[in-house]
Parts: structure tokens; C-alpha cells; sequence
């Protein structure tokens, strides 16, 4: 759309424009949208997993004329959005347990296909702890048969349902309830990390992205993308937490969008396990930008701020922008 | 149809004559012949428009289940043992979302020390998960219960268990009488689901339920059951009118009418059992037993009816309550609650020990003297456990009990019985 | 389907669920002031204007633009165009070429005929306007739609004033400055030229007048005292600029002294360039920073060939053409303080910019009026401190540019029709302006200003054709849709969007938005994502 | 009731042994019931199965422990294994073997209090010669039929044709008849 007519005024970036024609706005910006995660959840002020639940399932619902049915893994968006009596979906949608919202998708995708249904598609989503640590046997069983199923992992990084523990998403030096902003080396290890979505590109399933709620275009022509194609896709979504990261709530789509910009939440798209693009960074900043407004990196500035860790985490921007050509 | 077969294959065509249309499978020793066998029916085209899916684990083989069944299909699997053990969330999830999902369990001892032969902890373990267990006396039973099972799960909208002895029914070669598909398709309708993910009728399934509400689900989930007390007997009855055979029903009584001394068993080993008992009513002993079909819902009262006039019961149990004893023992003292006889829990068959005519024949008669402890270990070896247990008390760093006990036994394990 | 009790719900059932007391803040939907508006000297509502020029409606972008002021295709060339120095985008990339897309909607209106729209009704009052130059066409012009008689009495022989005497060809061709004239004529303003009001009182006496606003300018050049021989060649740039309307071009010699630091100063320099001067010379007493001129025409001077001697200033002039010249020196407080280093110049003729004085002679013997400095003192309504006398322009305090004339002309228009009318004129009040703290310009696309296309340098400095070029139709949009909407909603839908709880209502084009209290949680989000910055937080009333 | 045990080592088809004798007990409309006793399923390893042929339904589970006929299928068994726990006087016995029961050691049993009625089968050296592998369960079972004559050739051959693809099975059908055959001539002498 973005060719038809140059935006100077409104970018490519917001959520619509007036002077757009309707098949060219974004999901979000149509009257109309399914609105599929509806007004009435329980979700804390300025939620970003309830932002991109809806983001992405709506996208979901317009590409596939809202024939989908969604499975839902234990965690924030269950609890909030279907606490008896009132659910706030307005679409098909089970939840079974923790670990296996992967394999409950695979069974709906079975039946649809044992109904002849070819036409209903099927999402299962998650936050990252039932995503990357006790849902990973499943998910990687989902991907290996490639069953048609998009997997959407809201990565919040750490349990927040529970009291914001570590997960296996928690990046280095954050604070959590697990990994407590004390002793020597406060905050959580410098591992080597679990990257989910290399891990789902190791698999050569046909489709993987990630995506944030703070490039909204973008994250719709993933999920849009996604559903155009049949087999195992994956969709892993960085959706800030105000609560667990101690930022403040009007900040949710800033700090995503820090993390986009600072090379830490490279943006990028692969197509059976090779990246294929990646979205360029449109201002780089420093990651001390994006940490500074987060309560779970204070340890790492005050009076004598950790430069040594500091320098660590700018690595790993520096890295994912070179290794995915983010300035490019 | 007659047949001489294999257990898991009568089993595995009873299935298919079911129409299932989601089956996940993965393996575990001995149930694996099953879900093997109606791999091959689907992979060959025998069983139609059925989904088969190797899954990654025994969770996710309940996980998959929960989905498909809850899409609106007629779902089954199977497992064993740790199996069981491993796929427990997912299996108490099924039931508390209420759905009919079909599963076989050939039963087999929990580990460690790990043990592949038959015993029925796995079933037990998950004795209050929600889902109506039936035990198979034979393979014909084994059959006959799949059928029964999916038009009884689909009616109350609750999981089925079929249990099944791992090996003694699993793996023996006996006759069956295999159903057409005409009659089966008389006996069981199509699934029509209670509840059902339908993007022209949307809903939230498996919502969070707070205090204000959970003790009502857990009742209704209780009521369902006590549903299945009525339900039971007569889905058996009316499969008895399609099929001429008496399968299923809560419990069978032999030769109880008027004995003094009853066994009360589940499973296989009600045969050996009958057998035995018609040795001693030869000889003029009052004996009798019972056969335990439906184990949940438990059948107090008509257990009850069969026990009360009794002067003893011997409850004969495949697992073992640690630290307590039985485990069906207790379903049937609260049986004869306020009824005054002697009750005997022998625990036997632990992991594939053999039970034969002659234990069980001396068994009885010590019960007919009343001369049993409370609680009995079929045939324990005392020297063994003695030895071990003056061993332990000698050194701290003792080592594996399992391994020592071999150590002991010797190559005898290739022994018989 | 009938639903298992309480683990299966019906969708969509949270709407049940309302947030309530949850929100200790509450957005709100605001207009804040655009910086460019805020610094429009004429008052306009530019970012108005530019949001129908970004949909390519250039006649609604006309029709709001006139709604301030007559002249866009005057003000497209001749405005200083202070709005563009206040222009947010400035901090994002350049500014946006706000003149230029007025000029183009100006030049739009002449190619294709738009018409200023008639007044509704006649009120049968009548108001003398003295002088047509900026300010004074454009009270008429506002009195006139305001359904008031209207006739201007000029004194020179062409309506326009500094618009056609001040200002070269080279940066306002006639045609266009005759056109916009006429157009405001043809909206029923009496025009009488070559006449001089000598007695105001008397003349509206004469012509029943039920007002008058007096707009005269300031065309009498200040005099310096330089001590010059008989035959020394010396003018003011004031007659300078006027004799280039006429058909007698004025004789400057082929070396040209100009003495000032002003705009006047380089016009007068670049038109002797342009008369065929091979030198043409500024001579300014302080630096080029300290240079009333605005930049971008000394740089366009000093591009033509024209020189300028900084910190310098003329002793006397020698009938043979030689100019004595002191050098200066800035004092510690930034005065010029003489040095007593001298050197000479030839030149066939000084121009003296120096700047202009008013003509008040027509208030003679009208009671009431308060004269300071040379210009009249006039309330906050533009009146004279004689009741129904208003007068604007270069003949009251202020800055003397065509934009300040052609704002008090407008606000001058508003207070009379008011004072006609028994009432007063009480202008809205103004919003809190639109600072770039407020914006979120991550939004934006980075798009560079269209640089407008220049004459090249050899053809200018021979001709008097225009020297800026104008925009076409397809940079005038790229250059309209660069605007921020600074404080103004677009309807980008951003609020609508991110929302994490649906609790933003869009009604629809044109129709902006409204919050839905019932789930608002007040996070905040629609604030801080809002591109233009217009929704604040405010306490939620309790 | 007729009861058989099998021994054998794991992947000589001792299972598939029991199982073919009760489908040919089946066949003549007479209940059978086959099981294995499962040690450790590694090849090679010490197996049994268990066979019970009735002409009532078999209720009874627990495994063979006085077993009318003995089918060693694996001769070097017989110094590992307490092959004959539990056979009764008269009770058959078959080793797979190309040498006489003498020769092995064996004449004892036969002569001695317990009468056993054994017989030796070149099971291997049949199987491998009509089949091509050493499989075998399938001319012990001929020869467990020739000798005791609890089921006759016709329905093994037909349990045989059941069990193995067409090709396979007649080469089994081959070996069957004429361990069929060999053990038929033992017959005589060991009834006497």
C-alpha cells in the first residue's frame, strides 16, 4: 500500500490514515475489525499481551474470514480474558493446560481435517513460559509433523501470571521474582539464551517471524503471511509487561518499540528455516534507552552504573544487527 | 465373526468398527500392539477418513485427544504405566472439560524399579481423575467394552477407560467373536457433541473457575458418574440384545448366591479365580466371587446386594495402596458399611507375578479358617525380604534394593511362575 | 448448544465486566494550537488549510486560507514566512515548505478563476479605508464579506502600496499582485486612486462614512546628514523602488553604493545589479548576523554578485563619486564604535535605505489622537484614540512586513464590524500551542523538504523574470502531506488502535474519535502513541 | 485340557509357535489359548510360550506349570533352564536336535520313572533347507502333531497359511510336512 501514495504526513507507520483507501488500512483501523480479544478483560492497564492477542487474531480472523478456532495455553491472557463467568473472546477458542496448547491445536487441526473442514484454521498461543519452557515438547512435536497449525508466542519474558519468575525467555540482568536485583551479579544469568524462533527455523517448518506490538503494519502482514500458508508457522510476538518489567503503563508500545530499534528484538521473517527479510531499523538507539525505563534493569544504573553488563546487552544489539542487517 | 487372535488386535478392530476419527499414538509397552494395529488399518485404507497421529509423548497424546475431541470428533488412544503417569494433567483435564475421549490401558506396574509385566497401579493412579474405568475379564470383554465404552463416554459426555491386563490379555491368543460393522453401527450413533468449537456457534471452553462455582463442577462431574451407575447395565443389556453376549455391566457375581467366603477381583484374573472356586465347591467348600467391571463409578450398592450375606470377603488386588493396603478394598468396605463380616485385602500379581490355582487355592482355604492378616502379599518371598531388611540394618550405604534382590534370586527369573 | 455448567462460556461475555473506578486518570481528546498558526502574523489557520491540500482538494485548502487572509499568491512569495521557522517537523527533518504550497494554492485560485464568496447581506454601513496597501485591501476585503460598504481612497497611482512600490518584480510579478487586487475589487470595494485624504474628518464627513481605517504605510525615506559635494549622485531607496514602477527606470551609473542593512537595502541593490550596475555595494554598520535583511535574501544578494562591507560606515560623499568610509568596531555591550581607519570608494551614486517615516499630515485637527515616534498609537481593537477611527500597518507600532499589514488589516476589519455593530469583538480564545514534546514522531516517514527549483544565477541577475519558481501540483502535495498536523487530530487511527482494551469508538471519516469510559483503564498508551499529540490525561473526576 | 510350554531364545518364533498351534486348535473348532511369558524381549535371550487347547472356554491365566507336551527349540537351553519343571509321566517332549535323545543325554527321562515320550525333530537344518532361515517353531509343531496327535497336519498347514505371506508359508507348509513325516516314523518307537 505504501507504494499507491507516500504518507510524509502519517508514515507507513500508524495505525490507518484517512486518506487510504479501506482495503489498504491495517486491520486495526477498520469500524469493523472482529475485535475477537473484546473490551472486559481483566488485563492490567496498558497490557501489551492483550494488545497483541488482538492485533494478531484479528489479522487471523480477516485473512481467513473468520473461519478459526484458537487454543490457548495456561497464563495471563487465559486467566483474563475467561474468568467464569465472562469470556472476552469473540471466537472458538479452548483452553487445556499449561504445557500442551501445541498439541491440543494439533488435535483441532486433525478433526478439521477428519470433517473435511479445510476451510476452518487453527491458532494455539501462548505466553513464553508455556511457549519456551513446559509447552516446548509439544510445540516441537506440532512443528516436526507440521501439522497446519500458527503457533503465536506472546513473549513477555519472564512468568507473569504467577508473580513475574524467570523464564527461559527472561534476557540477561533482568530482575525477577527468581532472579532477585541482588549480590554480585544482580538480576538474571548471561546465558546463552533460547531462541525460540531459530529453534522453530530448525525444525524447517514453512513459516517463522517475529514480531512486536509497537510496528503494527508489520505484524499484521506476518500474521497475514502466515495464514496464506499451510503446515506448522510460528509467530513469536514481543508484548512488554508494565507490571513484571516496572514500566510505566502509557510506555507499553514505546518500550517495544525500543526494543525494536535498539537491535535487541530483531524483526525479521524466515521461510522454511531460512531468513528471508528482515525490518530495518528506522532510528538506532542505544539499549541504555530501553533499559533505563525499566525498573528490572535499575540495578544496572543508580550511582555507579554497570558499564561492564551495560556493554554486554549492547553486544547482543550490535550483534542481531549486524547478523539480520537491520541497517540495511 | 470367530477368531483366534491377539488381545490388542481384537481390541484395535473393535476400534475401528467404532469409526473413530482422531487416534494419537505413542508407544508403550503392551499396549503398542494396539494403536500398531490401527495404524496399519489406516495406513491400508481399511479404517477411512481417521486421523492417525504420532505424537511426541503420551501427554501430548491426551493433549491432541482433548483438541479433537472437543473439534467434535470420536477420539481414541492408549497407553500404559508411566504412559498413564506421564499424560495425568492432560487426563484429569479431559475429564474435568467433559469430554468422551476413549482410551485402552494395558495395564502394567509404575516403576521404579521399572517393570514392564501387568499389574493395575497405572489404572488406579488415576482412580479419581473423572473417568469411568472398566476392567476386562477377557479379550471377548476387551472387545465388547470399546463398543459399549464410546456410545457410553459419548452419552454422558465423560472419558472411558477400557483396562486391560498388559500381556495376560494384550498379548494371549484366544478366541473372540468380532461384531460387523452393520451391528456395531446399530449399537453406537454418530457423536453429536455436547460442546463443540464451531466458528458458526462460537464458545470459550475450559474458562477459570473460581470458588463460587467449582464445587458445583466437581459436583456435576460426580453426578455424571452416578448417571453411569444407571447407564452401565443398561448399555450392557442392550448390547447383549444386539450382540447375544454378556459383557460390561457393573459387576458379575459366580457361584455368590450362597457363599460364605467371596473373592472380589477385576480383570483377568477372575478366571483362574472361577476355576479355582469350582475346584473347592467340588469339594463342598461355600465359596463364590465377584468380578468388578465398572471400578468407576464404583457399584457400592450392588456390590452390596452381592456381598452382604457373606461371612468373609477376600478383596484380591493387582496394586497396592503403600503404607495403607488395598485400594479396591476400601471401595468395598464402604460397601458394607454398618455389615459385620471378616474382610481380607490380598495384595498379589505385582508386576507380573504369576497368580496360579494352587496360591490362590491355599489362599482361600487359610480364609475359610480365617486365618489371613488384614493385609496379605501373595506369595511374598519372606527369606528375601528378611535377608534384605537384616542387610540394611547392618550398613547405611546399602545400595539398590531391587539389585540386591536379584543379586539374591539368581537366574531363577527365567523360571516359571 | 447446551453448554457444560460454568468451564464453557458464551463470547464476548466480558462486556459485562465494566472497568469502574479502576481508572484514576482518564484520556481526553484535545486541538492544540499548531506552532505555524501561532506564528502566522496574518493569523492563519495553516495547518487547517494544508489538511485539505493533503487530500489534493486544493479549493477547500484555497477557500480556508482566504478565510484569513486575500493574498495567497502574494503571501507564496513575498511572506517571510515566520510559520516555517516554528515548524515542528523542523526537529524531525526540515521544515515543511508551507510558502511554497500557499503559493501554489494561490496560483491554483488565479489560473482557474476561484472567487471570494459574496457577503450574505448588505448592513448598509459604510467605512473608509485610507491607503491600498496590504493592510488596507485586506480590511476591505474582510469588511466587504462582512456585508459592509467599503471604499479605499489612495493616494498614488496604482492600488498595492509597498506590495508594488516596495517589493522588485524579480520577487512579485504584477500580474499576480494585480490579480489578487482585483479580485478583492470584485467583491464590490470601491477603489479611487491618485487622491489624498488631507482631512480625514472631513472626508468621511463628505461620504457618510460610519468608520474609517487609516493604513497609509511609511513612504518618506529617513534622511542621513552626509556631507556631500554638488554634483554628488544621491537618492533614497523608497523613490528607487517606485521609479522602477514607472516608465522612466531610474539612472544609478554602473557603480552602486547602497547605505543599510534592511531588506529595502538588497532590494535596491539587486535591482541596480539588475539595472546593469557592474558594482553594486552594501554599505552596513554592523555585522551580517546583526542584518535586519533575512538571511536567505542576503544569501541570494551576495549569490547575484552584490558586496557587502560589514561594519562600516559613510563619511561623505565627493562630487567625483569617491565615498569616504570609516570602519567600526563592536564594543563589549555589541555596539559599532568608529575606528578612525578610513578608506575610499568610487561610485556613480549612494542609495540611502534607511528606512521610512509616515505621512500624518491627514490627521491634522482630529481630536483625540495620540501620535508617538512617528506613528499613531492605537488600542487593542487597532482604534485610534479618535472613536471610529482604526488605523494598521506600517503607520502603527510593529513590525513593518506586508504579513503584519495584511493581519492588522483583517483584525482591524473584525473590531470595526464589531463596532458597527454596538458590539465588541472578543477573538476565541487561543489553545495551548502544539510543542514538539507532545508529538510522537516515530510515525512520520522521514521525507526531505522539495527544494524549489531555481532560475539559474546568470539569467536572474540580467533579468527582472521571478526568480523562485513555484511547486507543481505533485510536489505541493508531497510538501502538504509532510505537515505533522501538529495538535490536531488526522484520524491516523493510532488511539483506535492501540488500545488494549477496545475502548476507543471510531465514529466513522471525518468523525474523529470518542473514548468508552466503560473500559477505559486510563493506561495511557493513546497518548503517548498519538502522533500530533492531541488526547492529554486528565484526573478522573470523582 | 491339553497344555503345551515352548522354549526357545528370543526371534525363533517361539511366540508365533503358540500362537499358530492355538489358530490350528481354532480351526478344529476347539478352544485354544495362547500367551508368552515375557522375560527380557532381547534376541537371544530365554523365552516360553504357552499354549492350552480345551474343548470348553478356558478361563484359566495362569501360565503352562505341568505342561502335557515340552517343544525345546533350543537344545543348549537344557543346561540353563529347569526345562522339564513340572512335566508329568508320559508327558511329550520335542527337541530341536539332529542327534537321538540318547545321544544327548537325555535316555534317562525316557526310560526312567517319568516315561517322558520324547522325540527329536532337525527343526534347524528343515527350516533352514525349505525356509532358508532357522525358524524352527514351524516343524517342531509338525512334529508335536505327528506325535501326540492333539491337532492334525491339515490345520496347521491352514494356521501356517494364516500367519505367513503366501510365498513364506509354503516353504513352512514344505518344512511342516515333512518334519510331518519323520516325526510320524519316530512315532512307534515312542509310544512303545
Amino acid at each position: 500500500m505504501e507504494e499507491t501514495i507516500k504518507f510524509y504526513q502519517t508514515g507507513t507507520f500508524t495505525v490507518g490514515n484517512r486518506l487510504l483507501k479501506e482495503d489498504q488500512r491495517s486491520v486495526q483501523a477498520d469500524m469493523h475489525r472482529t475485535n475477537s480479544l473484546n473490551s472486559g478483560h481483566r488485563a492490567c492497564q496498558g497490557c501489551g499481551e492483550a494488545l497483541g492477542a488482538r492485533y494478531a487474531i484479528d489479522a487471523a480472523m480477516q485473512a481467513t474470514g473468520n473461519q478459526l478456532i484458537a487454543v490457548n495455553a495456561t497464563g495471563c491472557l487465559e486467566v483474563f480474558s475467561t474468568p467464569y463467568p465472562e469470556t472476552s473472546w469473540q471466537i472458538p477458542w479452548i483452553h487445556s493446560l499449561f504445557g500442551n496448547a501445541a498439541a491440543v491445536a494439533s488435535g483441532v487441526a486433525a478433526a478439521q481435517r477428519a470433517l473435511g473442514r479445510t476451510d476452518v484454521r487453527v491458532i494455539a498461543q501462548g505466553g513464553d513460559g508455556g511457549t519456551t519452557d513446559i509447552g516446548f515438547g509439544c510445540l516441537s512435536g506440532m512443528f516436526e509433523r507440521n501439522d497446519d497449525v500458527l503457533y503465536i508466542c506472546y513473549d513477555n519474558e519472564a512468568y507473569m501470571n504467577t508473580g513475574v519468575q524467570r523464564s527461559s525467555a527472561t534476557p540477561p540482568a533482568a530482575r525477577t521474582a527468581t532472579t532477585p536485583a541482588v549480590g554480585p551479579s544482580p538480576g538474571n544469568v548471561f546465558g546463552t539464551g533460547k531462541n525460540v524462533p531459530r529453534i522453530a527455523m530448525a525444525h524447517r517448518i514453512p513459516y517463522v517471524a517475529t514480531a512486536s506490538v509497537s510496528n503494527l503494519r508489520d505484524l499484521e502482514r506476518k500474521v497475514k503471511n502466515a495464514m496464506e500458508i499451510h503446515g506448522a508457522r510460528y509467530v513469536h510476538i514481543f508484548v512488554p509487561c508494565p507490571l513484571g518489567w516496572g514500566s510505566a503503563p502509557e510506555d507499553t508500545i514505546k518500550i517495544a518499540r525500543l526494543a525494536v530499534e535498539t537491535g535487541l528484538f530483531p524483526l525479521f521473517e524466515a521461510h522454511d528455516g531460512e531468513v528471508t527479510a528482515s525490518t530495518p531499523i528506522r532510528h538506532k538507539v542505544p539499549v541504555t534507552e530501553y533499559l533505563k525505563i525499566q525498573k528490572r534493569y535499575a540495578h544496572l544504573f543508580g550511582k555507579s552504573p554497570d558499564h561492564g553488563r551495560i556493554g554486554l546487552i549492547q553486544k547482543m544489539a550490535d550483534h542481531n544487527i549486524a547478523k539480520y542487517g537491520l541497517l540495511n | 465373526m470367530l477368531k483366534q487372535t491377539e488381545g490388542s488386535h481384537a481390541v484395535a478392530e473393535a476400534v475401528a468398527l467404532c469409526r473413530p476419527q482422531v487416534i494419537c499414538a505413542y508407544p508403550i509397552t503392551p499396549q503398542t500392539h494396539i494403536v500398531e494395529g490401527l495404524g496399519e488399518m489406516v495406513k491400508a485404507g481399511e479404517l477411512t477418513n481417521c486421523e492417525f497421529i504420532n505424537v511426541e509423548s503420551e501427554f501430548a497424546a491426551m493433549s491432541v485427544a482433548i483438541g479433537a475431541s472437543a473439534a467434535g470428533v470420536r477420539t481414541y488412544t492408549a497407553t500404559s504405566s508411566q504412559g498413564l503417569l506421564f499424560m495425568a494433567e492432560a487426563v484429569y483435564n479431559a475429564a474435568g472439560l467433559g469430554l468422551p475421549i476413549v482410551m485402552t490401558i494395558g495395564n502394567r506396574a509404575i516403576g521404579a524399579p521399572i517393570n514392564i509385566w501387568n499389574d493395575h497401579s497405572d489404572s488406579m493412579s488415576m482412580r479419581d481423575a473423572g473417568w469411568i474405568q472398566l476392567f476386562a475379564e477377557t479379550n471377548q470383554e476387551a472387545l465388547d467394552l470399546h463398543i459399549q465404552a464410546f456410545r457410553l463416554a459419548e452419552e454422558l459426555s465423560c472419558p472411558v477407560m477400557v483396562c486391560m491386563d498388559g500381556f495376560i490379555l494384550t498379548h494371549a491368543y484366544d478366541r473372540v467373536d468380532v461384531p460387523t460393522q452393520e451391528q456395531v453401527d446399530a449399537y453406537l450413533p454418530p457423536y453429536q457433541p455436547r460442546q463443540i468449537l464451531d466458528t458458526a456457534d462460537p464458545v470459550s471452553i475450559g474458562a477459570l473457575v473460581g470458588p463460587e462455582a467449582f464445587t458445583e463442577v466437581r459436583y456435576l462431574q460426580h453426578h455424571k458418574q452416578l448417571r453411569a451407575l444407571g447407564l452401565i447395565p443398561q448399555l450392557a443389556a442392550a448390547f447383549r440384545e444386539r450382540f447375544g453376549r454378556d459383557s460390561g455391566g457393573l459387576i458379575r457375581s459366580y457361584r455368590a448366591e450362597d457363599a460364605e467366603t467371596i473373592v472380589v477381583a477385576l480383570g483377568s484374573v477372575n478366571g483362574t479365580v472361577q476355576e479355582v472356586v469350582d475346584e473347592m465347591r467340588s469339594e463342598g467348600s461355600l465359596i463364590g466371587s465377584v468380578s468388578i467391571c465398572s471400578f468407576r463409578p464404583f457399584p457400592l450398592a450392588v456390590l452390596r446386594e452381592a456381598l452382604q450375606h457373606a461371612k468373609r470377603v477376600v478383596v484380591l488386588e493387582k496394586c497396592l495402596a503403600v503404607g495403607l493396603g488395598g485400594i479396591v478394598s476400601d471401595g468395598v468396605r464402604k460397601s458394607l458399611s454398618s455389615i459385620v463380616l471378616n474382610g481380607y485385602t490380598v495384595i498379589a500379581g505385582l508386576g507380573g507375578r504369576a497368580i496360579t490355582r494352587a496360591s490362590l487355592r491355599r489362599l482361600f482355604e487359610d480364609a475359610e479358617r480365617d486365618e489371613l492378616e488384614q493385609v496379605t502379599f501373595l506369595d511374598l518371598n519372606a527369606d528375601v525380604v528378611s535377608y534384605e531388611l537384616e542387610r540394611e540394618s547392618k550398613a547405611r550405604r546399602t545400595g539398590p534394593t531391587a539389585e540386591a534382590i536379584l543379586r539374591r534370586i539368581g537366574t531363577v527369573a527365567s523360571g516359571i511362575g | 448448544m447446551d453448554k457444560p455448567f460454568a468451564i464453557t462460556l458464551d463470547v464476548g461475555s466480558s462486556l459485562a465486566n465494566k472497568t469502574g473506578a479502576w481508572r484514576t486518570n482518564r484520556p481526553l481528546y484535545v486541538d492544540r494550537l499548531p506552532p505555524c498558526n501561532h506564528a502566522c502574523p496574518a493569523g492563519e489557520n495553516i495547518q487547517g488549510w494544508l489538511y485539505h491540500a493533503e487530500s489534493g482538494d486544493y479549493e477547500a485548502a484555497w477557500r480556508t486560507l482566504i478565510e484569513e487572509n486575500p493574498f495567497p499568491a502574494i503571501m507564496g512569495r513575498v511572506c517571510y514566512h515566520p510559520c516555517e521557522t516554528s515548524c515542528n517537523r523542523g526537529k524531525v527533518d526540515e521544515t515543511v515548505g508551507i510558502n511554497s504550497v500557499e503559493r501554489f494554492l494561490g496560483d491554483e485560485a488565479l489560473k482557474l478563476g476561484w472567487k471570494f464568496a459574496p457577503p450574505e447581506a448588505e448592513t448598509g454601513k459604510r467605512v473608509l479605508i485610507v491607503g491600498a496597501g496590504p493592510s488596507g485591501l485586506s480590511a476591505a476585503y474582510h469588511l466587504r464579506r462582512l456585508g459592509h460598504g467599503v471604499k479605499i481612497v489612495e493616494a498614488g497611482p496604482l492600488a498595492g502600496g509597498m506590495m508594488r512600490f516596495g517589493i522588485p518584480k524579480y520577487r512579485l510579478p504584477r500580474d499576480v499582485l494585480d490579480a489578487e487586487v482585483r479580485r478583492i475589487l470584485d467583491l464590490g470595494v470601491e477603489l479611487e486612486l491618485n487622491t489624498k485624504v488631507s482631512n480625514i474628518l472631513e472626508t468621511m464627513r463628505e461620504g457618510r462614512f460610519d468608520a474609517a481605517f487609516l493604513a497609509v504605510g511609511a513612504h518618506i525615506a529617513k534622511r542621513a546628514y552626509i556631507p556631500a559635494g554638488e554634483a554628488a549622485r544621491i537618492l533614497d531607496a523608497v523613490a528607487v523602488l517606485r521609479d522602477m514602477e514607472g516608465e522612466e527606470k531610474p539612472m544609478l551609473g554602473r557603480r552602486v553604493v547602497v547605505y543599510g542593512g534592511g531588506n529595502t537595502a538588497l532590494d535596491v541593490a539587486r535591482t541596480a545589479k539588475r539595472l546593469g550596475a557592474t558594482e553594486a555595494i552594501i554599505v552596513y554598520r554592523r555585522t551580517r548576523e546583526k542584518m535586519p535583511a533575512h538571511d536567505f535574501e542576503v544569501e541570494e544578494a551576495l549569490q547575484e554578485g552584490v558586496l557587502i562591507k560589514w561594519l562600516s560606515t559613510i563619511k561623505n560623499m565627493a562630487d567625483e563619486g569617491t565615498l569616504t568610509v570609516e570602519k567600526m568596531a563592536l564594543d563589549a555591550t555589541g555596539f559599532p564604535q568608529p575606528t578612525g581607519e578610513f578608506e575610499t570608494l568610487e561610485a556613480d551614486s549612494l542609495v540611502l535605505a534607511l528606512g521610512q517615516d509616515v505621512d500624518l499630515s491627514l490627521l491634522d485637527g482630529v481630536p483625540g489622537l495620540a501620535i508617538k515616534d512617528g506613528t499613531v498609537q492605537v488600542a487593542r481593537n487597532m482604534m485610534t484614540g479618535h472613536a471610529g477611527i482604526f488605523a494598521g500597518g506600517d503607520m502603527v507600532p510593529s513590525e513593518r512586513t506586508v504579513t503584519v499589514g495584511i493581519g492588522h488589516g483583517k483584525k482591524a476589519a473584525r473590531h470595526i464590524d464589531a463596532w458597527l455593530r454596538g458590539t465588541e469583538y472578543k477573538p476565541a480564545p487561543k489553545h495551548e500551542v502544539a510543542t514538539f514534546d507532545k508529538m510522537n514522531t516515530w510515525y512520520y516517514s522521514d521525507a526531505p523538504k522539495t527544494v524549489r527549483p531555481m532560475l539559474d544565477l546568470a539569467r536572474r541577475t540580467s533579468t527582472f523574470d521571478e526568480v523562485v519558481h513555484g511547486l507543481d501540483e505533485t510536489n505541493a502535495l508531497f510538501e502538504a502531506r509532510r505537515c505533522l498536523s501538529c495538535g490536531n487530530c488526522f484520524e491516523c487511527d493510532n488511539c483506535y488502535g492501540v488500545c488494549p482494551d477496545n475502548a476507543v469508538i471510531k465514529l466513522g471519516p471525518g468523525k474523529r474519535f470518542q473514548f468508552n469510559f466503560d473500559y477505559c483503564k486510563g493506561c495511557g498508551i493513546c497518548v503517548s502513541e498519538c502522533p500530533c499529540g492531541a488526547i492529554k490525561m486528565v484526573p478522573e473526576p470523582t | 485340557m491339553f497344555q503345551i510350554r515352548i522354549h526357545g531364545r528370543g526371534g525363533q518364533g517361539v511366540v508365533s509357535g503358540a500362537e499358530m498351534l492355538s489358530v490350528a486348535a481354532f480351526l478344529e473348532g476347539r478352544y485354544a489359548q495362547a500367551f508368552p511369558s515375557f522375560g527380557s524381549e532381547r534376541m537371544g535371550a530365554p523365552v516360553m510360550a504357552f499354549c492350552r487347547i480345551d474343548d470348553k472356554e478356558i478361563r484359566l491365566r495362569e501360565p503352562v506349570l505341568a505342561p502335557d507336551a515340552l517343544i525345546i527349540q533350543d537344545p543348549t537351553l537344557l543346561h540353563q533352564v529347569d526345562l522339564f519343571n513340572g512335566v508329568p509321566k508320559r508327558g511329550y517332549i520335542l527337541i530341536n536336535s539332529t542327534r537321538s535323545f540318547d545321544e544327548l543325554g537325555l535316555g534317562g527321562f525316557a526310560r526312567g520313572v517319568q516315561q517322558y515320550r520324547m522325540c527329536t525333530v532337525p527343526a534347524t537344518d528343515l527350516a533352514l533347507k525349505h525356509v532358508g532361515r532357522s525358524v524352527p517353531n514351524v516343524p517342531l509343531l509338525a512334529g508335536f502333531a505327528a506325535v501326540t496327535g492333539v491337532i492334525a497336519l491339515p490345520s496347521l498347514v491352514a494356521a501356517i497359511r494364516q500367519k505367513f505371506p503366501a510365498a513364506l508359508a509354503e516353504k513352512n507348509v514344505g518344512a511342516a510336512t515333512e518334519a510331518f513325516e519323520i516325526a510320524s516314523r519316530a512315532k512307534e518307537t515312542i509310544d512303545a
